[in-house]
């Protein structure tokens, strides 16, 4: 009897075929579950005009990516940063015209990726209708119903070449669970997955198999999804892995702050993302044991 | 604590004024920037008059009630983890978000105008806008579905209350009476809007926004001279009610425990 | 500070506005979480004209309705009864032409639904594209794509009037956990609760609340999904409540030999359900301790 | 035990024939009213060729790889809860079971066409059919996504091979090269037919049924006479090649030890 192979990868293995122009997709939302360690990983390459899609929510990921310079088109239906303001990177370059957005409504996004992952040409949302987003965005065309004739917006199928999640912990087979919620990542892998793209995870810990066929009902998400497993503890950092750890308000103001003058986010690009090899150099210098202790404590109240 | 002769920051009548609104038995989601208004709002109802009301926290799926539980900690994001602790007795998987029902939703906007549309798109020139907005996230889906939804404006300005959009992000009344039954929305659309000023609610036969109350301190004229938008002023416009209290007690003792509203940025107008 | 008021309910106050023509949606799957006891209820108030619907599977549930001649209308994608034959009733029944079959892929039927549940019109399915299907059954409607133009199935959103589940354990409030599979019982209740249905589960037993809140990602189908928790232990007999009993193959097959005549039928009617007037009556008159014993033993292999 | 001297039922003969259809690293569902046959097809290639295959129990969502663990009976129905004890990893939701790959599945029917048509509506006029089948189930969808599927029958005979369906409830090739593409179905189709008497796979270039082993015990000219639907027949049909020893023990002692197989209804032709 042959044994199974395993899904534990590096990054420079996992991040194989990351091309200029690419369609990538991020899990988590807002400062949660963002695949924190990979967006920098993605952003030190340098890889030019990514589609970046998010949903629902984005912040401290893709707005990184485009201060970066990584981004030509952003297609995320919420891009801020919720109770700490609007998203600046996003805003400077939307204002700027230098990268285009795919105006819509979350169910848009939804929709086109429940189509991929149904392996159906389009979807359909009610939302939008009376609105001018269809108008700013060609995706979205405002049809009849197929049955009862009344307006409707149909989006076609999205596909996307790469999706980077995060989970607190996961098996050498790719079976991924999460501590807290694990907000769009299910639907996300299925549509990546359907549409013919790579799926990596990001995970605090590895986790013996027999933790999954314990209790298999437990399993957020199936290896059967996922290609690559990469061991990355507070991977997601500054971010939170929701029900791991909180995010750190601080960390992530620190970004905002450094979007103030464009010296300064050079500073930081070149301090947090092109100074730093790797993710345990990037822990060495930025994450100290104690903000970590108290981003766990937190968790509890 | 004894709230008595303790001033009430605007957020706090925020909560209480948007409280009133929900009704026992009712299921909706608090939204928008500064979520801790209507999560407040939605805990307090549970707390006082509404105990089956159900808050799904949207984009985390928690699905919680208070009633009969120790007082949880209030947050800036219904998205925390730590809402868990507020009564989570269910966590809806993502895409059943969208198939469970909402008698109400709240939402915040860059731009109203008279009818309730809102913008959150763009101020300005898309293409090269004086002000990106954040997107539609769930804005114009909730609007379509939702019984009624509840709008609240961090300022009450004439830039942020004006008579034409630069860009219809969500559809509330449209034009006027029978747009929404005539493209087939199903929800009833936007039902009151709660400013740092006043109260405002929709005319029935017009669909136009209508002035209901104006905030302790705040007179009717600085509210028309803050606002761009055409609105209805009725001739007697009642000063908005303060919480007694009582409810300002359970307010601050369980729904809002460390003062979160009233330490919010730019709570204070006394 | 009010109180919560609670969902614990009777079978004749839950089933009250229960009337013939109407549209019954019954949960679990084949021989599996089958909410037996209300469809011995539903079929001893001799209902009439009854539209049943039930996916993926039935078997046992909705061909004792037939049998019992509640039933006008079967919207069921596999109507049998696997292993053990084909089903009985229906296919007498559908022989005879005293029911109508509404012909479809189990992908339809969930396009109907999931178009329910998400206050769309209608859904759509490449399943049926090249059959038959969308001959014999005038809700199918063969139409081109949104975006593509391909040839693609829609159907109108279905609305069930009631919904019936099983589950192994739920709360006063109506919240459910299953111990295995729940099958597609949370697309039921959701398409039902948002067309305006009601929903009705039967429980193995009712667990206090706290055994919820502590551990809230565990529930399956959350309060605001259910109208009424009967509590019925073993309530899924003879089908099995999935993984925390397996059903009763003999009990099954006793119903199997019934149908072989139309007196052994009638009889086997009378003994099963016109003669007993309560779940209780039900459990003392045909079920041994030692058979749910055996039951619950199996679930270990 | 030892298997040797030990005639092979035809159901083993399927689970047999039909795992070495199957590769490695593959995603895939067993399906149809004996279910036992593809749960056994599977569970023999993960042990055998394909350790990195995974079963999805379609109708209960389990995923499971039994590769490395102790021996799990096999059952009569992959909704039985007890196939969680045969390696299951995960349980996908009900609706993502819809949204997961399949690069095969597995299909019965009431009667099978040359193009790999399948029907399972109904034998006679559906208004009041000599037989009702039970429905469409899921074949059509999973005919319109898998990569391929794999039909077994129950049955070999004139009345289950037919050259015309009495309804179309799959569609295989529909009538020839070229049809699935021109509807968009993105599955490849039937790839093999699987019956008490025959392996039957489709030409190339027809998508025409074609005769590709006779099972032991049986002729070519008995497949024949019993087969109602226009089939290819090459000039040589080998016979249908028998699990080695080997394969069988593990067959018997990992994948089936209660000889779930050897007992079925009808499963001796010897």
């Amino acid at each position: 009897m042959e044994t199974r192979s395993v899904k534990l990868s590096s990054v420079d293995v996992a991040l194989e075929g990351l091309e200029d122009g690419q369609t990538l997709i991020i899990g988590g939302s807002l400062f949660h579950n963002k695949p924190m360690h990979l967006v920098r990983e993605i952003a030190r390459r340098q890889v030019k005009d990514l589609t970046v899609v998010s949903v629902p929510q984005a912040s401290l990921d893709v707005d990184l990516l485009i201060s970066a310079g990584c981004v030509a088109e952003v297609r995320v239906p919420y891009m801020g940063f919720e109770y700490l303001g609007l998203a600046p990177g996003f805003r400077k370059a939307a204002s700027e015209g230098t990268i285009r957005v795919w105006e819509c409504d979350e169910t848009h996004l939804l929709a086109a990726l429940e189509a991929t992952s149904r392996k159906l040409p389009s979807g359909v949302a009610k939302a939008g209708v009376g609105t001018d987003l269809h108008k700013l965005n060609p995706d979205l065309k405002l049809v009849k119903d197929h049955i009862t004739g009344e307006p409707i917006m149909a989006v076609g199928a999205l596909k996307p070449d790469l999706a980077i999640i995060h989970a607190a912990a996961g098996d050498k087979y790719g079976n991924l669970r999460y501590a807290g919620y694990s907000f769009g990542d299910l639907i996300i892998a299925e549509a990546t997955r359907q549409g013919g793209g790579k799926i990596i995870a990001t995970v605090d810990e590895v986790m013996p198999n027999v933790s999954f066929t314990s209790d298999p009902f437990r399993t957020d998400i199936s290896c059967i999804l996922v290609d690559h497993v990469i061991e990355a503890p507070y991977g997601a950092y500054p971010c939170s892995s929701h029900g791991n750890y909180q995010f750190d308000e601080a960390a992530i103001l620190e970004y905002v702050n450094a979007a103030k003058s464009e010296q300064s986010m050079r500073d930081y690009i070149e301090n947090h993302i092109m100074s730093v090899p790797d993710h345990e150099a990037y822990l060495e210098k930025h994450v100290k044991l104690m903000s970590v202790v108290a981003a766990r404590a937190k968790i509890y109240v | 604590m004894s709230s008595k002769n303790t001033s009430v920051a605007w957020p706090e009548l925020a909560a209480f004024v948007l409280s009133k609104e929900l009704n026992d038995g009712e299921i909706g989601s608090p939204g928008g920037a500064r979520s801790e208004i209507p999560l407040a709002a939605a805990r307090l109802a549970q707390l006082t008059h509404a105990p089956n009301l159900m808050i799904i926290t949207s984009a985390a799926g928690f699905v919680t009630n208070n009633v009969g539980r120790p007082p949880a900690p209030l947050f800036h994001s219904t998205t925390d983890y730590r809402n868990i602790y507020a009564g989570a007795e269910s966590v809806l998987h993502f895409m059943s978000i969208f198939r469970t029902p909402r008698d109400w939703f709240f939402a915040g906007g860059m731009q109203v105008d008279s009818y309730g549309n809102l913008n959150m798109t763009a101020i300005g020139d898309v293409k090269a806008p004086k002000l990106k907005g954040p997107g539609g996230a769930g804005l114009s889906y909730a609007g379509s579905v939702a019984r009624r939804y509840f709008i609240y404006m961090q300022q009450h300005s004439r830039r942020s209350f004006v008579n034409k959009l630069d860009y219809v992000t969500a559809m509330g009344y449209g034009s006027g009476p029978g747009e929404r039954e005539a493209l087939g929305l199903v929800g009833g659309g936007p039902a009151l809007v709660f400013s740092p000023l006043a109260v405002m609610d929709f005319c029935d036969a017009t669909k136009r926004l209508r002035l209901r109350s104006v905030h302790p301190g705040h007179t009717v004229e600085e509210v028309l001279d803050n606002t761009g938008a055409e609105m209805i002023v009725p001739e007697n416009v009642p000063t908005t009610a303060l919480p007694d209290n009582d409810v300002l007690e359970i307010l601050r003792t369980q729904v809002d425990p460390s003062g979160v509203l009233q330490n919010l940025k730019g709570s204070r107008n006394d």
